[in-house]
């Protein structure tokens, strides 16, 4: 970043834009990202709220942020960002919270699900190079003990030819968990 | 010999407390061509300007230094002794011995030092000064109003009123302007045809007003009090002397099924047709681009009906050349039209409109009657969504401007709708109730408390058509951003005002500037509201910038008086503090070497070509010519000229040159 | 020229229907795609929910190795893929240095020079007017075109289409004679992410969008993207539970749909695989569906 | 050098920087004797070659000041002075001549304090690196060439 940041160097938002490039303090609440967010009636906080809370740079409200379901409802389909006046990039900043909101293990216990589901994914990706959906569901399940949800999906899927109960792996798995190594365990 | 005169004044205490003025006095007696040399208390009371006086004449004196205060306080004074004194006022110099030697340094020798090595550099000055005479321009007492709109039209009539020619241009088939589309006008909600149609006719009938309707400018040239511009008349394909308005042409077409412009894309007209009944002129154009004669050439039937024989269709443009000496621009403001807005729909659902198409809904003389009826069916709204800085404040549209008039509309569409509609409901969208101006932050709240708008603070973001109805998506700021659905009947837009079409070609036709949104520039944000930088030309309403009704008119005034305040002279007087190009005997007639550099330096485009022919009209060289109507005298042409061409009366190279010699060498 | 194909996870999976009807449609054409070698997932929006870098690496792999290949364009049939190549392609064309902090993650040069073309660009290129020729049996249908989130947002990096009201869909089904409805949900999201986590947010998303589609008469949905197949074909129980009906109209990728057009035998297109089945009565060729 | 008074030449234009050290005076604020200033109506018609003619009679610094951007009484002549300015210090610099001897700056008809405390500093600056011999000498060598 360039020049002399408006923010307090710790607050949550100061982070952002030195990271991210993005300014909370660009947004002057006209709602338009709530209003078209699809899952805003899923959030504790609507798009709009979320940067409000940055904006106040209180660490009390931040703590809320990292501990709230929003960053975790949302599904990065990027139409707040696709019409924001301000052109605010929200959905980095969702990535951004996210990624903070674990590392801190804030995640709030409502997503702790979803959490899950995106760790087995990546487990997954990390030992084979590629997405088993077989070993996906089913860590998953055994992480969330969900054991019965889509259970009805599984004859089905296997009849239609859907599911490989062996994983494809490709050659070069070693670069693979090597590149896991290097980015996630690194901290 | 040069036969300078020195006056060392002592402003009582204020010089002679730290410098030896006697001294000074003395010493520049000494100095080469220093005639006479004397001090005085007081230098500037009457005493002491005969002083000066009777030395010019006594002493035959050929130059004055005054060394006293500040030239910035007392220059035109003594300037006016010594014209008195029958010497050419250019003739005397100040060295200013308080302000900048007295006041600001101690009681030492240094400091009486200073003051002779000033007087010395003065008096080297004047000995290189060259009477100079006021430059005298006259003045064309005939002022040009270009668009005639509201703006326009207080302009003109006021200039008109205080007794001088107006030529107005306006480039419609009619004068009136967006003011001539409005139902009604906030925020006292009286018709706004009722008080702009007598306007209108009042510049047709006005003896100093000449009205040249379905016209443009072409070019301007010239300067302040001196202006050229050229005006294309449009071919309106009638005898205007013949047409008596009748209007038989126009019901008697047979192409009726053109999309009004005035109506706003809501109405329908003929091709030979006047844009509204109360046109003013009240005479038909043919808009040849639909008229069947001109895409089929068989028709002719208006020319058949026309009782007066009036119809000329083979009739050209014309282009007028008149002399003005200056100029109003009026030209108004565009609004965004609904395909600007994705997110609305491109533009696709009829039932999503503009304000100004809601206007035209809502006006008794519109499309409907003034009957609140949408245009898909015809059906009347049960409810309807007004969507505020749709465009505006919208950096990711390329607006990043607030279009100031929304507000106020949009709390008089409300309250129109809730008056015609009454078990309606109107809903307003808005992210900020801008209602700075007289009664207007009241007039909000009565569209609100006692009209029953309900106003949701949040911005839309999808407008969509779902049987019917149209699906509004906005949220609810005020209530945690709650998302809010409105199934709307009809959705109407406070698009963006953005400058009027054409508007920068116009301004470079004019050479005024223009911002980044192709809003002219005023000379000063403050103190020169009015005004632009080219001297004579003056702006007046939204093209500027957005402004609602009173604040153009407003400023329409403002704008007359500055030209009646050019026309209350004859000629313009100004100081001869310009720059020449010199001359010099053929065969070179300049040492300018025609580069041109100065030319785009220039703030005042007062630089020309100029072409040295010979008798039989040969090109012999092209150099450069510094008109003294345009120039006002910064020197910046005389720095960068490469050719050392160009000097500048009062500062010449000369002059300052021995000023820093002068200064140096004691 | 090397046409290459990065075909992704759910391609060789869920959704390998889709890389079947692919393959299918480009031979028909005479075009052979060839698979990035080696290939590893993208880390789709897993990745970056979690971690940023990963998120950059993954995707940074896929097209050097690409590249290594010497293949100049890459077709990306599924669209998150799409969107995530494409996107670590333009931040790090922003950024010389996480570029190279990347590669050295991936212990591969990168240049990020390679053209990533989505499947309907694909279509656009080689195939759209090559098509009225083949035309066999026209897909003569009321259809909504349904683009969802990641083909067209964000826009001001993918660059393709209108960003609210896309068309390019709709222009290639008309070509093969369907009567593409205009309707209001072309780019709303299905809920995707929320697939397994959140079934009933998909059951919503998804739900509101067969609705809309159904209501103005569409008689097939059609997709360019396994997340969006996946969650309105086989998701079909959760959207009618939501919606407390019984919706049976089929879902096809838009390829499954070429490919009928040209007579591609429904097998090859993997039409058995779908959860809702695809039997679309056969229709008169009338005049107005008659290929432009 | 203690004893060395500087000789400075200030270049002003009329409508800011000339205002400016009047009201100095009129706020009765100090300032060093050593500048004394010529008069032009705008920086834009300050040719720089005055300032190697002020170097070769003697001037051991110069000062040019004039409106701040945007201010400028003819719209732009600040501008094309800087521009100028900027184009000049190099070949300036490349001649070898001392461009430090040289401060360009802004004084708007507000800033009478800013006016002298840019004389006094710069006068001080000029003191500590003395008398500017080295032109003058320079420029002497050439009047003799000239004349031969």
């Amino acid at each position: 970043m360039s020049g002399i940041s408006i923010y307090k160097s710790n607050s949550l938002a100061g982070q952002i834009h030195h990271d991210l490039e993005v300014s909370a303090a660009k947004c002057y609440q006209c709602g338009k990202c709530s209003a078209g967010c699809p899952v805003a009636t899923e959030m504790d906080y609507p798009p709009s709220m979320v940067l409000r809370m940055l904006q106040t740079e209180n660490p009390v409200l931040e703590e809320k942020l990292l501990r709230s379901y929003s960053i975790w409802m949302c599904v990065t389909c990027e139409m707040c960002y696709g019409r924001c006046p301000m052109e605010i990039d929200i959905p980095k900043v969702m990535d951004y919270l996210r990624e903070k909101s674990l590392k801190e293990n804030k995640v709030n216990p409502k997503a702790k699900n979803i959490v899950k589901f995106h760790k087995a994914f990546l487990d997954s990706v990390n030992y084979t190079g590629r997405l088993s959906e077989v070993g996906l569901i089913a860590d998953y399940k055994l992480r969330t003990f969900n054991v019965v949800q889509d259970v009805n999906l599984v004859p089905s899927m296997l009849a239609k030819g859907k599911l490989h109960f062996i994983p494809e792996m490709i050659k070069d798995r070693l670069k693979i968990s090597k590149i896991f190594k290097k980015t996630l365990h690194k901290k | 010999m040069a036969r300078i005169g020195v006056f060392v004044c002592h402003c009582g205490e204020n010089i002679s407390a730290t410098v030896d003025c006697e001294k000074v006095a003395s010493v520049a007696s000494g100095f080469p061509g220093v005639a006479y040399s004397t001090s005085y208390k007081y230098m500037c009371s009457d005493p002491g300007q005969n002083l000066v006086k009777d030395a010019i004449k006594e002493y035959k004196l050929d130059g004055v230094v005054v060394a006293a205060c500040s030239p910035r306080m007392h220059e035109p004074t003594f300037r006016r002794a010594t014209a008195e004194a029958g010497l050419n006022p250019y003739l005397c110099e100040m060295a200013n011995l308080r302000e900048h030697c007295s006041w600001v340094h101690d009681k030492v020798e240094a400091t009486t030092n200073k003051a002779i090595d000033t007087v010395r550099t003065l008096v080297e000055k004047v000995k290189r000064n060259t009477p100079l005479h006021p430059i005298r321009v006259p003045v064309t007492k005939t002022a040009l109003v270009i668009g005639g709109g509201v703006a326009g039209i207080q302009a003109a009539l006021d200039i008109a009123n205080t007794g001088h020619k107006v030529i107005m241009v306006e480039r419609d088939p009619s004068i009136g302007g967006h003011m001539s589309q409005l139902s009604e006008t906030f925020p006292t909600l009286d018709c706004s045809q009722c008080i702009l149609t007598p306007r209108m006719v009042e510049i047709a009938q006005h003896p100093n007003i000449t009205l040249y309707t379905y016209a443009e400018i072409e070019s301007l040239e010239g300067f302040i009090g001196n202006f050229k511009v050229k005006i294309r008349k449009k071919s309106k394909s009638i005898d205007e002397k013949a047409c008596t308005g009748c209007g038989l042409c126009s019901t008697k077409c047979p192409t009726k099924k053109i999309s009004s412009e005035f109506e706003q894309h809501l109405g329908k007209r003929p091709a030979i047709y006047v844009p509204f009944p109360q046109a003013v002129p009240n005479k038909p154009v043919i808009d040849k681009e639909n008229c069947t004669y001109y895409l089929k050439g068989k028709c002719r039937i208006c020319e058949k009906v026309c009782p007066t024989k009036a119809i000329r269709f083979d009739q050209p443009d014309e282009i007028l050349e008149v002399e003005i000496g200056a100029v109003v621009v009026a030209t108004g403001f565009d609004v965004k039209e609904t395909d600007f807005f994705p997110e609305y729909g491109y533009g696709k659902y009829k039932d999503v409109i503009t304000g100004l198409q809601f206007e035209r809904i809502a006006s008794a003389s519109g499309p409907t009657q003034g009957m609140i009826r949408r245009p898909s069916d015809g059906e009347i709204p049960k409810t309807v969504v007004f969507i505020k800085c749709a465009g505006s404040r919208d950096p990711a549209k390329g607006i990043e401007y607030c279009s100031k008039i929304c507000c106020m509309y949009t709390a008089k569409h409300a309250m129109l709708y809730k008056h015609k509609v009454h078990d309606g409901n109107a809903f307003v969208f808005y992210m900020d109730i801008r209602a700075g101006g007289k009664n207007y932050e009241e007039f909000v709240r009565r569209a609100i408390t006692e009209d029953g708008a309900q106003y949701i603070r949040g911005r839309v973001s999808k407008v969509y058509e779902k049987n019917g109805k149209l699906i509004v998506s906005g949220a609810d700021t005020l209530l945690g951003s709650m998302p809010v659905e409105i199934e709307a009947d009809l959705v109407v837009l406070a698009t963006a005002s953005v400058a009027s079409k054409g508007a920068e070609e116009l301004a470079q036709k004019l050479h005024i500037s223009y911002d980044s949104y192709k809003f002219f520039s005023e000379a000063h944000p403050k103190l020169k509201p009015v005004e632009t930088n080219t001297g004579g030309i003056f702006l007046a309403g939204a093209c500027q910038a957005p402004k609602d009704i009173p604040e153009s008119v407003a400023m329409a005034s403002g704008a007359a008086v500055k030209v009646a305040v050019l026309f209350s002279n004859d000629e313009l007087t100004r100081e001869p503090i310009v720059a020449e190009v010199n001359r010099i005997a053929p065969p070179m007639y300049s040492t300018c070497v025609g580069c041109f550099m100065c030319q785009p330096v220039c703030p005042y485009q007062a630089i020309e070509r100029e072409q040295i022919k010979d008798r039989s009209g040969n090109l012999i060289k092209e150099l450069a010519r510094i008109n003294p109507g345009l120039c006002q005298g910064c020197g910046t042409c005389v720095a960068l000229c490469r050719s050392k061409s160009i000097d500048l009366h009062g500062y010449t190279n000369n002059q300052v040159l021995a000023e820093v010699v002068a200064l140096l060498n004691d | 020229m090397k046409i290459g194909l990065y075909p992704g996870c759910s391609l060789k999976g869920s959704s390998r229907e889709y890389n079947e009807s692919v393959n299918a449609l480009a031979n028909a054409f005479d075009i052979t795609l060839e698979e990035v070698p080696d290939w590893n997932c993208c880390g789709a929006t897993a990745a970056h929910n979690l971690n940023h870098e990963l998120s950059l690496s993954l995707p940074a792999r896929i097209l050097a190795l690409a590249e290594q290949a010497g293949m100049e364009m890459l077709v990306i049939p599924c669209a998150a893929c799409y969107s995530r190549l494409t996107i670590v392609q333009y931040e790090l064309n922003q950024d010389e240095e996480l570029k190279k902090k990347v590669s050295e993650i991936i212990e591969m040069p990168y240049l990020g020079n390679i053209k990533i073309l989505n499947v309907i660009q694909f279509i656009q290129q080689f195939i759209l007017e090559k098509l009225p020729a083949k035309i066999k049996q026209p897909f003569n249908y009321k259809v909504a075109c349904y683009y969802g989130c990641l083909l067209v947002r964000p826009h001001g990096i993918l660059k393709f289409d209108r960003p609210e009201d896309p068309l390019t869909m709709d222009e290639a089904m008309k070509a093969v004679g369907a009567d593409s409805i205009d309707w209001a949900f072309k780019v709303e999201c299905c809920g995707a992410g929320m697939s397994v986590a959140r079934t009933d947010v998909v059951g919503k998303l998804s739900g509101s969008i067969m609705k809309d589609a159904v209501d103005r008469g569409a008689e097939a949905i059609i997709v360019a993207c396994p997340m969006c197949h996946s969650n309105l074909d086989m998701r079909r129980p959760d959207i009618n539970k939501a919606l407390s009906e019984k919706i049976t109209t089929p879902v096809l990728y838009i390829t499954q749909a070429l490919g009928l057009a040209v007579g591609i035998d429904p097998k090859t297109l993997g039409l058995h695989r779908h959860f809702v089945p695809v039997n679309l009565p056969k229709k008169e060729i009338q005049t107005q569906m008659e290929v432009k | 050098m203690a004893d060395f008074e500087p000789k400075i030449v200030a270049f002003v234009c009329n409508w800011c920087t000339y205002a400016g050290a009047d009201l100095t005076g009129t706020s009765r604020i100090k300032y060093a004797p050593n500048v004394k200033i010529i008069r032009f109506p705008c920086t834009g018609r300050i040719d720089f070659m005055l300032l190697m003619k002020s170097f070769a009679n003697g001037a051991d610094g110069i000062i040019v000041s004039g409106c701040h951007p945007n201010d400028c009484h003819y719209t732009s002549g600040n501008f094309h002075a800087r521009r100028r300015w900027m184009v000049f210090r190099d070949l300036a610099e490349f001649m070898g001549i001392d461009v430090n001897r040289v401060c360009f700056s802004w004084v708007s008809a507000a800033e009478g304090a800013k006016w002298a405390e840019i004389v006094n500093t710069f006068t001080d600056e000029v003191r500590k690196r003395g008398p500017y011999k080295e032109y003058i000498d320079l420029a002497k060598m050439e009047h003799k060439n000239v004349i031969l």
